[in-house]
C-alpha cells in the first residue's frame, strides 16, 4: 500500500479564487493510500518545495500529487523535489487543476468538485505507480558519415572539428559529388571546384576523418550510441598505398569507350581511370565490366606499365566491420530518367539536353573545355530555349508531385552564363512559376531578365520536334495567349531531382523512415527536422528533401551539432517511461514489432516460466534506448504482455474509473 | 439556353470526368494542341472557364468544333487535368438541344459529292465519327 | 494462336487491303483470326463524356462475344482498337458504367472488362515476336526507309492504352527492322493528322497532315505506314502527296511473300 | 450522469482521452486563454493517441461515462510521426462496434488538436459536450462479471 501526501496549491489566486483548495486537500484525505494533505499558496516555491520535502520524511511518503499547474509547466520541479527527498521522481504525479479547472470555469462550486474529481484520479494512478529508473548506456565516440558529396563532407569536418572521429563512406571512387560536377553556383557566381575542392581536401587531411570511397554500407545493428557496421570495400584493383596517381595507367589503358559518369555521359574515359582531375582519393579504379583483362584475360597493360607496382587484378572486396555512436544519412540526388518525357526529344536528339549535362558543357574543366555547342554539329547554338518543371509538380505516373526547387535558381544562372559567354544568343526560359525563396535570389533572377536580356516566358514547352536540323520548340505564352514557335538550336530541361537509389535500401538497414517519395523522414518537419525518428541517425542533404548548396550546408552543419551533442555524452540516460513485455503473456505473434515506429522491439527466443511450466518460446523485446514512449505496441498488442512504463493500462483505466465514480 | 449557369458549369465538369480544380496554369495543353491557331478559346482557357462557370463562353466557343480529339492535351498535363474530356462534355450539351447541330444532315451529301468527284475514297470511319460528333 | 476478330466497318469496305493483307500474313505466321460471328460498329470514336452510356453498348457485346468465346479480342484499325481498349477499361474500372451496361444488357454472365484487347501490332511484338516475323520473311525490303505514323489512338491515353511509350514508341520501328526495311524516325509521328474533321474542315485537315507527312519526307522516309484508314484516307488526300502512304500490313504480306505491295514502291534508282 | 437535483439539469460526465504533445497542449493553451468548456469534461493524459486503447473507452462508458472523446496531433503532426494513424484506425472500428451496441454515434469523436488550437480545443468540447447532453443519459454497459 502507497504512502501518499496530496499537496494542492493555490497559485496565489490563480487556483484559489474559483477552487476552493482547502476542500479538495479535505476531500482527498479520504482516498484510499492518502496519508497526508495540506495546501498552500505557492508549491513551487522554496517554501512549498520544503513542505512538500519535510512531509515526505515526516509521514514517511512513498509517492505525492501535486494538483497545482499543467505537468507541463512544473512537473519536472516536482520531480527534482522528491529526488532530493530521496524518493523516486516517478513517484510524483500531478492533477492539473489551474489550465484544466480554475482557469476555465466560473463557478466556484462546479470547480471544487473537479478540481477533486481530477485529484482523485492523480491520487488512483499513484497507488498504482512504481519507482522507475532510466537506462544507461555507453557511447561509442566515433561517427559515420554515409555519402561524401557537399553534404557528407560539410558534416564531417563540422564533427571532425570539434575532435571527433568520423568516417565518410561513399560509394563512388571520389568524394565530392553532384557540387564537383557543377560550373558556377548561384547567386554568386563563383566557381564550384574553387569552393568545394580546398573541402574535398580538408576531409582527406584531417586526422579525424577517414575516407572509404568506392565502399558501401553493408549491414547495421545496434542503437543510438552503440552502432555496429559493415562496410563493404570495393576492389579498385589498384592499391591505394603504392599508388603515385601519376595516371599513365589511364592514358595507356586500351579499352577507351566507357561512359564518364562525372561528364553525365558526353565525354569517354578508359576502364582503369580517375572520375576527374581533382578527385580525391587520386587513385584510379579500374571498371571491370568495361577491362580487357577482366573480361577476356588478355590486356594487363596498366599493370605492366605502372612503376610503382599499385595494379592489382587480384585485389578482393574487403568487409570491415566499425561501431560507431551516431550515423549520418547524406546521399544525395540524381535526376530522374526523361524516358517518359519524349515530348522534348530527350532521347531523340542529341541537342536536348539536361540541366546537369548544361552544368558540364559550360564548365571550362568539361568535355567541350566550357565551350556550349551543339552536341549534333559543335557549332555554338543562336537559340537557347530553357524549359522549367520537366517532371516537378507533376501527379502523373512518371513526374514527381514536388517542386525540386533548385531549377528556377540554376536556370536563371545557366541563362546568364550563356549571355555572359556568347551575348549574342536568344535565351527563353519556359516557367510555370519562377521560385526564388532565398538570400539574393530574387534579384539574381531579376538581373537575367533586366541585364541580361534572359526572355522569360509563362508557359510550358508542348512539344519539341527536330526539322531542318534544328528544334522546333512549341509553347504557350500565357500571357499573350499565344502559341509559340521557337527555332531553336538547343534545348536544355530542368529534369526533377529524386533521391539517390541507394537511399532506400540504407533506409531499411537503418530502419529510418521514407515518404512516398523515398525521401528520408525527419523526426519532426519543423522542430527536428535533421533527425530521422529513429534515435542516434541524423540527415544530411537533398536526402531529406530538395534543397540548393546553403540549405545542404546549413543542415549538413546542424546535423552536425546534432551528432556532437551525442557523442558528447559519455552515457545516454533514457526515458524511463518504455515500453515492456510480460513475457509470459507474449504469444510471440510480431504485431507489436510491425507497428513499432522506432524498431525498438525485436523477438528472442527465451526461457519463460508460465503457470509454473518452463517453456523456450518466442517472446517480445524492448531495446529501452530506442522506445520513445508512444505506446502504440501496448493497444496493438493482442495478448496484453506490452505494457508501457508510467502510463500503464491498469492506471489509465483507474483514472477512468476514479473520473466517472 | 440554361437559365441556372452554375449547376450546367458543374454539370459539364462532373460530365467530363476531370478535376479541374488541379489545374495549375502552367499551359501545356496549349502549348501542345494541335489546332491552337484556329481557336478562339484556347485548351488552357476553357479549363479557367470551366471552373469558373462561365458556360456561355464554352458553349459559343468556336474551339468546340476544332478540337481534333487527339489526345495530346491528356497525355501531357501533368497534372492529370484531361482538356479534351472537358471539350467533349460541352460538345454534349452544345449538341443536346434541338436545332443547334453542328451540321445538318442535308449538307453531308454535299460534302461527300465534293470529295469523291475528286475520286476520294472516304472510309466510313470518317463519316461515322462526323454524324457521332455533329448531330444528336 | 487464336484470336477472336473484329474487323469493323472501314476493314470491311474503304479498308479491304488493310483486312485481306492482315489475314494473310495471320495465317502465315500461324495465328488464327476468328471474326467475330456477329458484330457492330463500335462507334469509331470514343465517348469522352462519362454518362455516354448507348455508344458504348455495340463496344461491349464485342467484348462479351470474345469473353465467351474464351478468346482475345483482336483489332486493327486504330479507331476500333481505341474504343475497345477504353471501353474495356471502363467496364473494368467504373463501377457505375458497368451497372448500367449490365442492366442494359442483360447478358447471362454479367461483363466486368475481362477480355484482353490485342492490336495486330501488339500481337507480332508479344506472342509470334519479331524474331520470329524475320525469320519469316522471304522477300525483305532491303534499305528502303520507312516511316511509322503512329497518330494518337493507339497511344493516347497511355495509362489507359498501355500500348507502348506514347512520346517514344518503338513497335512500329521493330515492326519495320523485322521486314528488312530502315525505320526512320521522325518528330510527327505521334502527332494528329487532322482525320477527325476532315470531312467539314478540310482546312484544318490539310494543315496537320501536312506537316505529318513532310516531316517524314524531310527525315528521308520513302513510305509512310499506318493502322488506321482514316489516318490512310487523310494523309493520302490531304498531305500534299509529299510520301506514298501504306497500311503497315501490306508491307508485312509483301515481305513474307504473299502479296505484291500495290503500287509498288517508287524508287529513285 | 448525475441529475442536479435542484434545476433538474442534466450533467453529462464527458472523459477526454489527451496526447501530451499536442491536444493536452492545445487543452493547457484553452485554459490560459481562459476559454471556458463545461467543468462535465475531464482530460487523462497519454502520451499518445496510439497509447488509447479502445478498452478504455469501454471502460468508461461500463462506469457510467455519457460520452468519451479522444484528440490528437493532426494527421502528419504525431511527436511519434504515425500514432495517430493507428489511433485513427483503432477508433474507427470501435466507434462502429459502439453503434452496434446501441451507443450513439454522438458520443464518441476523435478530433485533432494541435498545441497552437486552443480555441479549437475548447469549441470542440462546448460542441461535444452539447451534443452528449442533448443524447442524454448513456445506457450503461455492464461487465456481468462483476454483478454480485
Amino acid at each position: 500500500m502507497q504512502r501518499i501526501g496530496v499537496f494542492v496549491c493555490w497559485c496565489g489566486s490563480n487556483i484559489a479564487a474559483t477552487v476552493d483548495v482547502d476542500a479538495v486537500a479535505q476531500a482527498v484525505k479520504t482516498e484510499p493510500g492518502v496519508a497526508f494533505s495540506t495546501n498552500y499558496q505557492y508549491m513551487c516555491s522554496e517554501g512549498g518545495q520544503a513542505i512538500i520535502r519535510n512531509a515526505i520524511a515526516e509521514h514517511k511518503l512513498t509517492g505525492i500529487v501535486v494538483c497545482a499547474c499543467s505537468p507541463r509547466m512544473h512537473e519536472a520541479t516536482f520531480r527534482k523535489t522528491a529526488a532530493t527527498a530521496g524518493l523516486n521522481p516517478y513517484m510524483v504525479e500531478i492533477a492539473n487543476i489551474r489550465e484544466q479547472c480554475s482557469w476555465i470555469h466560473k463557478d466556484r462550486e462546479k470547480a471544487t468538485v473537479k478540481a477533486i474529481i481530477l485529484s482523485r484520479a492523480a491520487v488512483a494512478k499513484l497507488n498504482l505507480d512504481s519507482p522507475l529508473t532510466a537506462g544507461e548506456t555507453p557511447v561509442t565516440k566515433r561517427a559515420l558519415v554515409i555519402g561524401g558529396g557537399i553534404a557528407g563532407i560539410q558534416t564531417a569536418l563540422d564533427i571532425a572539428d570539434a575532435g571527433y572521429e568520423v568516417d565518410i563512406v561513399e560509394k563512388t571512387p571520389t568524394i565530392g559529388g553532384k557540387m564537383a560536377m557543377l560550373d558556377k553556383t548561384f547567386p554568386t557566381l563563383d566557381c564550384s571546384a574553387c569552393i568545394l575542392t580546398p573541402k574535398m581536401v580538408d576531409a582527406a587531411a584531417h586526422e579525424k576523418i577517414t575516407l572509404y570511397t568506392y565502399s558501401e554500407v553493408e549491414k547495421v545493428s545496434g542503437f543510438v550510441g552503440n552502432f555496429t557496421v559493415d562496410i563493404r570495400k570495393r576492389a579498385r584493383s589498384v592499391d591505394a598505398d603504392r599508388c603515385t596517381g601519376c595516371g599513365d595507367c589511364m592514358e595507356k589503358c586500351p579499352s577507351k569507350k566507357s561512359k564518364s559518369e562525372f561528364n553525365q555521359g558526353l565525354s569517354n574515359r578508359s576502364a582503369i581511370y580517375i572520375p576527374f582531375a581533382q578527385a580525391i582519393p587520386n587513385v584510379p579504379v579500374i571498371d571491370r565490366e568495361a577491362c580487357i583483362k577482366f573480361q577476356t584475360g588478355k590486356c594487363g597493360v596498366c599493370q605492366k606499365i605502372c612503376s610503382a607496382k599499385a595494379v592489382d587484378y587480384e585485389q578482393q572486396d574487403e568487409i570491415m566491420t566499425r561501431r560507431y555512436g551516431a550515423i549520418v544519412a547524406a546521399t544525395g540526388f540524381k535526376t530522374i530518367n526523361l524516358g517518359r518525357f519524349e515530348e522534348f526529344q530527350y532521347a531523340q536528339s542529341p541537342d536536348v539536353i539536361t540541366s546537369l549535362e548544361f552544368e558540364r558543357l559550360c564548365n571550362a574543366a568539361g568535355p567541350t573545355k566550357g565551350k556550349v555547342m551543339r552536341l549534333s554539329n559543335h557549332e555554338t547554338p543562336k537559340t537557347v530555349v530553357f524549359v522549367q518543371c520537366v517532371g516537378s509538380r507533376s501527379t502523373v505516373e512518371c513526374g514527381k508531385t514536388y517542386c525540386s526547387k533548385i531549377c528556377c535558381m540554376y536556370t536563371a544562372k545557366h541563362a546568364m552564363l550563356l549571355k555572359e559567354k556568347y551575348p549574342e544568343t536568344e535565351v527563353y526560359v519556359f516557367y510555370i512559376d519562377v521560385r526564388t525563396p532565398g538570400k539574393g535570389f530574387d534579384e539574381f533572377y531579376r538581373r537575367a531578365a533586366e541585364e541580361y536580356g534572359v526572355r522569360y516566358v509563362k508557359g510550358m514547352v508542348g512539344k519539341v520536334a527536330e526539322e531542318n536540323g534544328r528544334l522546333r520548340v512549341q509553347a504557350s505564352d500565357l500571357i499573350a495567349d499565344k502559341q509559340l514557335v521557337i527555332e531553336a538550336d538547343m534545348v536544355v530541361l530542368a529534369a526533377a531531382i529524386e533521391p539517390d537509389p541507394s537511399a532506400r535500401n540504407l533506409a531499411t538497414l537503418l530502419t529510418a523512415s521514407m515518404d512516398t517519395n523515398d525521401f528520408f523522414t525527419e523526426a519532426h518537419p519543423k522542430l527536428r527536422p535533421v533527425e530521422s525518428p529513429t534515435a542516434g541517425v541524423y540527415l544530411s542533404g537533398v536526402c531529406q528533401g530538395p534543397k540548393d548548396i546553403p540549405d545542404t550546408v546549413s543542415q549538413a552543419g546542424a546535423a552536425a551539432a546534432k551528432v556532437i551533442g551525442l557523442l558528447a555524452k559519455d552515457k545516454l540516460v533514457g526515458n524511463p517511461c518504455v515500453a515492456g513485455c510480460n513475457e509470459p503473456l507474449c504469444n510471440g505473434c510480431s504485431a507489436c514489432e510491425l507497428v513499432c515506429p522506432y524498431g525498438a522491439i525485436t523477438y528472442e527466443e527465451k526461457t519463460v516460466m508460465d503457470h509454473g511450466v518452463r517453456e523456450q518460446r518466442r517472446v517480445a523485446s524492448v531495446n529501452e534506448a530506442l522506445c520513445q514512449g508512444c505506446g502504440a505496441c501496448t493497444v496493438t498488442c493482442p495478448s496484453g504482455a506490452m505494457d508501457l512504463k508510467g502510463f500503464t493500462n491498469l492506471q489509465i483505466m483507474a483514472e477512468v474509473d476514479a473520473i466517472c465514480r | 439556353m440554361r437559365v441556372d449557369e452554375k449547376t450546367l458549369a458543374e454539370d459539364i465538369v462532373r460530365m467530363s470526368g476531370t478535376n479541374v480544380k488541379k489545374c495549375m496554369k502552367c499551359g501545356k495543353c496549349s502549348a501542345t494542341c494541335p489546332s491552337f491557331e484556329d481557336m478562339d478559346v484556347h485548351p488552357h482557357s476553357f479549363v479557367t472557364m470551366a471552373e469558373e462557370g462561365d458556360v456561355a463562353g464554352l458553349l459559343k466557343s468556336k474551339s468546340l468544333w476544332k478540337c481534333l480529339s487527339c489526345f495530346a492535351c491528356v497525355e501531357r498535363c501533368p497534372r492529370g487535368v484531361e482538356p479534351a474530356h472537358l471539350i467533349e462534355a460541352v460538345r454534349f450539351f452544345a449538341l443536346s438541344p434541338q436545332g443547334l447541330n453542328k451540321m445538318k444532315p442535308d449538307v453531308v451529301p454535299i460534302f461527300l459529292q465534293n470529295l469523291e468527284e475528286k475520286g476520294a475514297e472516304v472510309p466510313q470511319q470518317l463519316l461515322t465519327s462526323a454524324f457521332r460528333k455533329y448531330s444528336k | 494462336m487464336e484470336f477472336s476478330y473484329f474487323p469493323g466497318c472501314t476493314l470491311k469496305t474503304k479498308a479491304r487491303d488493310l483486312d485481306e493483307t492482315a489475314r494473310l500474313a495471320a495465317e502465315a505466321l500461324g495465328v488464327t483470326l476468328r471474326e467475330l460471328p456477329e458484330w457492330q460498329c463500335c462507334g469509331a470514336v470514343y465517348p469522352m463524356s462519362r454518362e455516354e452510356i448507348a455508344v458504348r453498348l455495340s463496344s461491349v457485346r464485342a467484348l462479351m462475344a470474345a469473353r465467351d468465346e474464351g478468346r482475345p479480342l483482336l483489332t486493327l484499325c486504330s479507331a476500333c482498337h481505341h474504343v475497345m481498349k477504353r471501353v474495356n477499361h471502363d467496364m473494368q474500372t467504373d463501377e457505375g458504367l458497368r451497372t448500367k451496361a449490365n442492366n442494359y444488357l442483360q447478358p447471362d454472365k454479367p461483363y466486368a472488362g475481362e477480355t484482353r484487347v490485342v492490336h495486330y501490332l501488339e500481337m507480332l511484338r508479344d506472342e509470334v515476336g519479331f524474331g520470329e516475323v524475320a525469320r519469316k520473311v522471304t522477300s525483305p525490303f532491303k534499305g528502303v526507309k520507312i516511316a511509322a505514323y503512329y497518330g494518337c489512338m493507339l497511344l493516347r491515353p497511355s495509362a489507359v492504352m498501355r500500348f507502348d511509350n506514347p512520346e517514344n514508341p518503338s513497335v512500329m520501328e521493330d515492326f519495320i527492322s523485322a521486314i528488312g526495311a530502315a525505320p526512320v524516325r521522325f518528330p510527327y509521328r505521334n502527332e494528329c493528322c487532322g482525320g477527325y474533321v476532315a470531312l467539314d474542315d478540310r482546312g484544318a485537315a490539310r494543315k496537320a497532315s501536312r506537316r505529318v507527312t513532310r516531316a517524314a519526307a524531310q527525315h528521308g522516309a520513302e513510305a509512310l505506314i499506318t493502322a488506321c484508314p482514316l489516318c490512310l484516307y487523310n494523309l493520302k488526300e490531304n498531305g500534299g502527296g509529299e510520301v506514298p502512304v501504306h497500311y503497315f500490313t501490306e508491307f508485312l504480306a509483301a515481305a513474307l511473300g504473299l502479296k505484291t505491295l500495290e503500287g509498288g514502291l517508287a524508287r529513285a534508282s | 450522469m448525475p441529475i442536479n437535483a435542484e434545476s433538474g439539469e442534466f450533467k453529462p460526465m464527458i472523459v477526454a482521452f489527451c496526447c501530451n504533445w499536442c491536444s493536452y497542449a492545445g487543452a493547457d493553451l484553452a485554459g490560459s486563454s481562459r476559454l471556458s468548456y463545461p467543468a462535465d469534461v475531464k482530460i487523462i493524459r497519454v502520451p499518445c493517441s496510439c497509447r488509447v486503447n479502445p478498452l478504455f473507452m469501454l471502460r468508461a462508458f461500463q462506469r457510467g461515462a455519457d460520452g468519451v472523446i479522444m484528440c490528437g496531433c493532426h494527421p502528419g503532426d504525431c511527436h511519434y510521426t504515425s500514432g495517430n494513424y493507428f489511433a485513427r484506425r483503432r477508433m474507427a472500428l470501435l466507434f462502429s462496434m459502439l453503434e452496434y451496441l446501441g451507443i450513439e454515434k454522438g458520443r464518441v469523436r476523435v478530433e485533432w488538436v494541435s498545441a497552437a488550437e486552443g480555441q479549437k480545443f475548447a469549441i470542440t468540447m462546448n460542441q461535444f459536450a452539447e451534443t452528449v447532453a442533448a443524447l442524454g443519459e448513456c445506457k450503461r454497459l455492464e461487465d456481468l462479471r462483476c454483478q454480485p
